[in-house]
């Protein structure tokens, strides 16, 4: 597989930077990572994931959408969409990767979101396997190999060199545009590391978390269990975890009077806000109790009952360490487990 | 009337003579009113009118004593001192009018007059 | 959809001049909503009235703009006509492209930018206005008159003429005023006394009437048609029920060195004192400075004398409560304080006096019985110089701008006087302008010069200065004749400037009227509502809102009264419809409006609402009372959620404004 | 920081009906000018003004908001402009706290008598913040004029 | 100490005083901590906690939860007390649905701080006098207890309970905290410098109303920025000056009402130090209009809805400081 040495990553960095943008997790603060714009010295950041996924760079919290413009009777509609720059994405996690799957089955379906496709397209993604799964790490329960992440190109680390393994056609491309600085390396220290994360991950305290008594066919009994009351008293109705979680995709589109003609624009909207979803008739969902019960079914039962059997939740842990009141999914499933 | 010399003279003396409402309590209060040839209300007048040419030449331009009680009375805050004292300097400002030759000072001197009298008299009043 | 029309006035040539009104017009035709937009000479005229009203009833128009002089000006009118066209008036708003466009801009492309501007956010207010109408609050049948001077008097007078009751509250301890101080009154000469002491008796008389002597204005709350005034009845440590008058304890009373404000200090009087003979009501007051019973329990020789068995020591200040409809401020003036004069030497000669002194020496009430005497040694003046503008005209920091109006007049009085009672008294008098405006005013002043030959001369005095020989040297200039005089005068009298009573200014913060920076009451507008203060319900009398003479104080003092009572005869006022509401569903119920309402208008009640789910809750919820308030918008700001909202300027039509002004 | 000369600032002031209003128009009786670029919006009383107002005109392209009220003292409401200066004062130290330029923001007292101070505080506010230049650290860039 | 509560609690449940109890229960982490209400003894028993990690201010619950049936039991600490007391002062809660117990404030943990020294894989955590024993999947880390201090707790003002029925432990004194100093530092800035900062700071907002909603003095019924009728409804910062906008009127409408009690900075997920724009406001009022605490009593006024004739001018804020 080729590598390349820890040393010379940052040239690999310029090297990309200099043809297209380059997103890098960053530590902000010891222990917690963002993604910023790649500058020459740069340090990639060693902790887990950034507080803000990798999602941002396809489905940013705010999108313009269209512009209008009245002149006294007649409306001219103005078209703001532009091409996206091609760009990369490196250090995303297994868990994020396996968010853009969910994600593309949403928006690349019909009728595709052509804002969404335009971004995927030009992005390239660059994985990097775990090694330092944190305690509130949770993606084995969905299947999801934290040492062979997808996306378009794998990196495998082994404490001197990085392996990159191409996964997908962009993938390839990428990696034939940088082979100049990447020689062949044996992988026998690789199998070694990935052993260790996955001793590690059945030692975590969520190791066991099954899933089975959740899935499309569970809706009867979850939807009308008692438990909920006692799941969403504390719930504040913030929407932390759903603009920190990789997999939501829910947005709400408003028009915007900027003195000079109306911007039609979309950004993030969360089940737990008051006004989600709020139609002519009000809101189908009142109490705080519905919107708490509206969120995790739609993670653990509807989307999986729309997408054969794919979980809505890919484990990352973010809305586990980010609730104010320490709500999160892996409470709601031990609740609601059924166990035999 | 000369236009630009009563300009100038507004200029320098900062005093807007338009504010006089002519009730004469400068010249009521002025102590050197008798040996005035134009008393302080009719300075301020005339030069309102730009007759400044009269002026100039009067001996009263000198019989001012800048007490400042003029300034101090005037209900308007019209500053008559500065209008005598702005003609003062458009006078010392004329080239050739010396009004203190060098012979007049010795007889003029007593000995408990200050040096800087002297001083400022000449600066002032020779060209 | 709204349907609206924009009227654009040229004001004559007031807005037109600067202003590109039919490019305005043009320009606001084709703002969204707008069907007819046109320009016309003088909207406020009859026919400018016509063309809206033809315009409503022709488009059926939802909402009218007319952009023309400010709203304070003609708001009312294009409301009236909006009415009379079956249109809401509330649904009419003004653009003021005059006062605050036209007239202050020359550059016309500029101006006509801006009102162009300004029409356009009238426009985005009027899409936003609500049909409003306007409420009824009684009004209580009772007037309230501040101040007991002749002003004071005859609008109290005239009031209850009218069948309603009036207080006069007066801080002296009896009314009258100054004119009760005036010896003789110009034009006619007539003595000031005979003509004001007949009214005095008859408003103690008027059973409509009730006087509160010796008592100030404490508090005021509330609005027009609905005032309660706390009144502080000073102790005057005398009953005034059993007080018959009579006078033998300020006769007896051993403290005599008490300095007489009524003849301004020129005299002494006892402690315990009635300021004069005809003096309403004619009730002793003991003066707690200078009683040695009140100051070290030493004394008592007033309650001893005293046969009606008035006198009561323990009197505190009492507290009276009362509901009016109108309230009059009548608090008059004072000449100004001439301690800041120097050069007139007022402060440490007795012979240099001031002309409301001179009345009291003149007046037979007075210090020494009506003979004009030198105060300093009690003779005969020879030669008496007057002195005009002291203090009036002047912006040195010292005294007044304005001119006082009233001196020309009274200092030829006083020479005409003095030169009638004692020909062989010279009288000079020293002027900038002598000016009588007014009937027969002119004819005086002739009387007094060519009649009494009085030597008028025209020019300032500069200084005042008294000589060992009690001689006073004058020294002041002669500019027609180009002189510097120096007069050898016996008395010099000073016609100082007139400045409104002291207790005028913590009146008017509690009646909340505005003021000028001369501390005058500040009416509503000057020429065409001048006894009327901006703050409704409030009207101006006599001197406090500026310099005036007898003449024009009575005649003002009846057009207050005039006023008043075109308020009282009403038995319910309509009061501004444009007041704050809560919404209920997004009421806190955090009480943060109810601290802020200056009028307590806001109250709270527990109410029911519909939860989710079909369950139902209790919650505080506040209700505005809109008969009390005013619409000052303080509730809206300090209510978080926004559940407080104004009528007529809601916070969506206010940034309706800001959006259209910042487009 | 050069100033340009065609920059025109866009100045929003409050005036309170009764007082600064008053005063306003008083400066129009007098013929007074002052630059065109202050637009006035009447509201009943300076304590009507909510900083959602202010934040709103800076947002829309403001680039200056002064509020104006009657003198302490003498407001029709009695206490409204109390009100006023307390909250008008925390809301400028946050806007100064937050980096904002002082002179964007003012409170005047102008009595209905002051025609003269009326105008020659709304000449000295154009010409502060003729000199700040546009407003960029409070602006919305989608309001922002072509 | 949890033991007292718990023993207390079943007490005052048994005999009928309360009819449920509002506390904390763990969630799946030693750290985890949810605010909860247990009705039964056994539930205290089994769930109830409470030791280094419970820094959950209770006192926005009790609005829902004093409108209920029956009276309800809340353990208080002494921040928690002042926003409890401005509560009650507003009428949001109803003061005789609920009785309170005041229990010791203390220094509470913060687990961010804890991985910002880089452990992860936390199991638990003990503290043993001040030094905290952590074991991770990765082995066993120590840090000394007084880096691990919540921000909350660093800048403490008062450890005294202002509102409580029953007492356990002993009540503090109000302390004199630096709490300002780094509203100082930041006044000194040039205003280019505050600027920047603040542009940094508020741009990392990602708008998701933790801070609002965590609160105890936002409890609008119909929050403004919900509400599509107020004008300035806005879901997401669509441009810098709505961050701004944002936290600017939020700090407004909790001026002279916020506690300090540090909340809205410990449950922000991007660490946006929001504490400091209320502590502004809160020293700008000590400064100009005199000391003041909000939540110390129930009866006074707040400074916002209050006044008096000689108030400094607004010119003052514009001369002090640096421009």
């Amino acid at each position: 597989m080729l590598k390349i040495s820890a040393d010379r990553l940052n040239d690999l960095f310029n090297r990309i930077a200099s043809e297209q943008t380059l997103y890098i997790p960053v530590d902000r603060e010891p222990n917690t990572a963002e993604y910023r714009k790649y500058e020459d010295g740069m340090k990639l950041s060693e902790s887990l994931n950034t507080v803000r996924s990798a999602k941002d760079f396809f489905f940013p919290q705010t999108e313009n959408l269209a512009e209008f413009k009245v002149e006294g009777k007649n409306i001219e509609i103005k078209d703001i969409r532009e091409e996206s720059g091609d760009f990369v994405v490196f250090g995303v996690r297994a868990c994020d990767a396996r968010s853009f799957s969910i994600l593309d089955k949403v928006f690349l379906s019909e009728p595709v979101d052509s804002f969404y496709k335009n971004r995927r397209e030009h992005g390239t993604i660059i994985t990097m396997a775990c090694t330092r799964p944190s305690e509130t790490c949770f993606c084995t329960a969905f299947g999801i190999d934290p040492t062979a992440p997808e996306g378009d190109v794998a990196v495998f680390a082994d404490g001197e060199n990085y392996f990159f393994l191409d996964r997908t056609e962009k993938g390839k491309k990428f990696i034939e545009s940088v082979a100049d600085m990447l020689e062949d390396g044996d992988t026998s220290k690789l199998e070694e590391v990935k052993e260790k994360t996955r001793e590690i991950m059945k030692k975590l305290p969520l190791a066991g978390l099954g899933t089975d008594s959740f899935g499309g066919d569970k809706l009867n009994e979850l939807f009308n269990s008692p438990k909920w009351a006692e799941l969403s008293e504390s719930c504040l109705g913030c929407g932390t975890c759903t603009f920190v979680c990789p997999t939501c995709q829910c947005y709400d589109i408003r028009d915007f009077n900027t003195g000079n003609g109306i911007r039609r624009f979309r950004c993030w909207d969360s089940c737990m806000y008051s006004d989600f979803t709020k139609m002519a008739h009000g809101n189908p969902r009142l109490s705080q109790l519905e919107r708490f019960r509206q969120r995790f079914m739609h993670k653990l039962v509807y989307f999986p009952a729309n997408n054969d059997g794919e979980f809505g939740c890919v484990g990352c842990g973010r809305c586990l360490s980010r609730c104010p009141v320490s709500l999160n999914i892996v409470k709601v499933m031990k609740t609601l487990e059924v166990k035999e | 009337m000369n236009k630009n010399l009563k300009d100038w003279i507004d200029i320098t003396s900062g005093v807007n003579v338009r504010k006089c409402m002519r009730c004469g309590k400068c010249t009521a209060t002025c102590p050197s009113y008798n040996e005035m040839e134009y008393h302080p209300h009719q300075f301020v007048y005339m030069v309102e009118r730009g007759e400044i040419e009269p002026l100039i030449n009067s001996e009263s331009l000198y019989k001012c004593l800048t007490c400042f009680v003029c300034v101090e009375r005037c209900p308007r805050n019209v500053e008559p001192a500065k209008v005598v004292e702005a003609v003062r300097l458009a006078a010392v400002r004329r080239q050739g009018k010396n009004h203190l030759s060098a012979e007049q000072i010795p007889p003029a001197l007593d000995d408990d007059m200050p040096q800087q009298a002297i001083v400022t008299a000449f600066r002032k009043y020779t060209k | 959809m709204q349907r609206i029309g924009v009227f654009v006035c040229h004001c004559g040539t007031n807005i037109a001049a600067t202003v590109d009104v039919k490019a305005v017009a043009e320009a606001l035709g084709h703002e969204a909503g707008v069907v007819i937009s046109q320009d016309y000479q003088y909207m406020c005229s009859e026919s400018g009235q016509n063309l809206v009203k033809n315009a409503i009833k022709e488009h059926k128009l939802t909402g009218v703009v007319v952009c023309s002089c400010s709203p304070r000006m003609h708001e009312n009118t294009f409301r009236k006509a909006a009415a009379s066209a079956g249109l809401n008036p509330y649904l009419v708003e003004i653009a003021n492209i005059r006062e605050q466009c036209s007239w202050i801009h020359k550059d016309i492309a500029s101006a006509t930018e801006k009102a162009i501007i300004l029409g356009r956010a009238a426009i985005a207010k009027v899409h936003l206005n609500t049909p409003l109408t306007s409420m009824e609050s009684p009004v209580v049948k009772r007037a309230l008159v501040i101040g007991g001077g002749i002003a004071g008097i005859q609008t109290a007078l005239d009031i209850a003429e009218a069948g309603f009751e009036v207080d006069i509250v007066e801080k002296e301890p009896t009314i009258g005023g100054k004119m009760a101080q005036i010896d003789k009154t110009f034009p006619t000469l007539d003595c000031a006394a005979c003509i004001l002491t007949p009214k005095m008796v008859e408003a103690s008389q008027n059973e409509k009437i009730t006087i509160h002597s010796f008592s100030e204005v404490s508090d005021v709350k509330g609005f027009v048609g609905n005032f309660t005034v706390t009144i502080k009845k000073k102790a005057r440590y005398v009953d005034e029920t059993k007080c018959t008058g009579c006078g033998l304890c300020t006769e007896k009373c051993p403290m005599k060195k008490v300095p007489n404000e009524f003849n301004m200090g020129l005299d002494n009087r006892r402690a315990v004192y009635i300021p004069f003979a005809q003096a309403v009501p004619k009730v002793a007051t003991i003066d707690p400075n200078y009683c040695m019973m009140l100051k070290n329990g030493k004394c008592g020789v007033c309650s001893k004398v005293c046969s009606a068995g008035a006198i009561d020591y323990k009197q505190t200040d009492r507290f009276v409560e009362q509901k009016y409809g109108a309230i009059v401020v009548a608090t008059g003036f004072n000449p100004i304080k001439l301690d800041k004069y120097d050069e007139f030497a007022y402060s440490y000669c007795p012979d240099v006096v001031t002309s409301l002194e001179l009345e009291r020496l003149m007046n037979a009430a007075g210090p020494n019985g009506g003979t004009l005497l030198r105060p300093s040694d009690k003779t005969h003046p020879h030669t008496i110089v007057f002195v005009q503008c002291v203090g009036s005209r002047c912006d040195d920091g010292k005294g007044k701008q304005y001119c006082s109006k009233i001196c020309c007049m009274y200092t030829a009085k006083h020479a005409m006087l003095i030169r009638e009672k004692y020909p062989d008294t010279e009288v000079y008098v020293f002027y900038i302008d002598v000016r009588t405006p007014g009937k027969n005013f002119d004819e005086f002043y002739r009387r007094a010069v060519e009649q009494y030959n009085v030597h008028y001369i025209k020019g300032m005095v500069g200084k005042v200065s008294p000589k060992a020989d009690g001689k006073i040297d004058v020294q002041a200039s002669d500019l027609l004749a180009g002189e510097q005089l120096h007069i050898n005068a016996d008395m010099v009298v000073l016609a100082a400037a007139i400045e409104p009573d002291k207790t005028a200014r913590p009146l008017a913060t509690m009646l909340t009227t505005q003021m000028d920076t001369n501390d005058f009451f500040t009416e509503a507008h000057p020429k065409l509502r001048p006894v009327e203060s901006a703050t409704a319900g409030i009207f101006l009398s006599g001197a406090c809102q500026g310099p005036k003479d007898i003449p024009e104080t009575v005649a003002q003092a009846s057009a207050a009264a005039a006023k008043a009572i075109g308020l009282l005869c009403k038995n319910s006022i309509t009061c501004n419809p444009c007041v704050a509401h809560s919404d209920e569903l997004m009421c806190n119920g955090c009480s943060a409006c109810e601290k802020v309402c200056p009028y307590g208008a806001i109250t709270y009640q527990d109410k029911e609402f519909r939860m989710p789910n079909r369950t139902t809750a209790v919650r505080r919820v506040a209700s505005v009372n809109p008969a009390v308030c005013q619409g000052c918008g303080a509730c809206t700001v300090a209510c978080p959620s926004g559940a407080m909202d104004l009528n007529g300027f809601s916070n969506s039509q206010i940034m309706a404004e800001v959006d259209a002004i910042c487009k | 920081m050069q100033v340009n000369e065609n920059f025109k600032p866009v100045i929003v002031a409050f005036c309170c009906n009764w007082c600064s209003y008053a005063g306003a128009d008083l400066s129009g009786t007098n013929r007074l000018n002052y630059p065109a670029n202050v637009k006035i919006i009447r509201v009943p009383c300076s304590c009507r003004v909510n900083p959602m107002f202010i934040l709103r005109a800076f947002q829309k392209g403001a680039d200056g908001v002064i509020i104006c009220g009657c003198h302490p003292g003498d407001c029709h409401y009695t206490s409204g402009n109390y009100f006023t200066r307390r909250r008008i004062t925390l809301l400028y130290s946050m806007l100064d706290f937050l980096g904002i330029e002082r002179k964007r923001t003012r409170l005047e007292w102008v009595s209905a008598a002051e025609g003269a101070k009326f105008a020659s505080v709304m000449e000295q506010f154009v010409s502060d913040v003729q000199k700040l230049g546009p407003n960029r650290r409070l602006e919305d860039l989608r309001c922002r004029k072509q | 100490m949890q033991e007292a509560m718990i023993k207390r609690a079943v007490q005052l449940l048994a005999d009928g005083t309360v009819n449920r109890v509002m506390g904390w229960k763990r969630g799946e982490f030693v750290y985890d901590i949810t605010p909860a209400v247990f009705t039964t003894a056994e539930e205290l028993e089994k769930d109830f906690v409470c030791d280094d990690f419970t820094q959950a201010n209770l006192s926005k619950y009790l609005v829902k939860e004093s409108r209920k049936e029956g009276k309800i039991l809340a353990f208080l600490k002494p921040c928690d007390t002042y926003s409890f007391n401005q509560l009650v002062k507003e009428h949001r809660i109803i003061r005789e649905n609920v009785y309170v117990i005041g229990i010791p404030g203390g220094p509470k943990l913060d687990i961010e701080k804890i991985k910002a020294k880089g452990i992860t894989g936390i199991l638990s955590v003990e503290n043993e006098n001040y030094t905290l024993k952590i074991e991770t999947i990765y082995g066993t880390e120590t840090m000394p207890f007084s880096e691990a201090v919540s921000g909350k707790c660093s800048g403490c003002k008062s450890k005294k309970h202002v509102a409580y029925d029953e007492l356990i432990g002993d009540d503090g004194e109000v302390l004199d905290s630096n709490r300002f100093d780094m509203v100082a530092k930041l006044e000194n800035m040039t205003s280019q410098e505050r600027f920047d900062f603040w542009r940094g700071e508020l741009s990392k907002c990602i708008r998701c109303n933790a801070c609002r909603n965590v609160c105890p003095a936002c409890t609008c019924e119909n929050c403004v920025f919900d509400n599509p009728k107020s004008g300035i409804d806005q879901k997401a910062a669509a441009d810098s000056f709505e961050e701004k906008m944002f936290h600017i009127i939020r700090a407004f409408h909790v001026a002279g009402r916020c506690t300090d009690c540090g909340e809205c900075s410990r449950v922000c997920p991007q660490n946006i130090p929001l504490h400091l724009l209320n502590r502004k406001f809160i020293k700008d009022i000590n400064e100009l209009y005199g000391e003041y605490q909000a939540g110390a009593d129930t009866t006074s006024r707040a400074p916002l809805n209050n006044y008096n004739a000689d108030d400094c001018e607004p010119s003052v804020v514009h001369e002090r400081g640096v421009e």
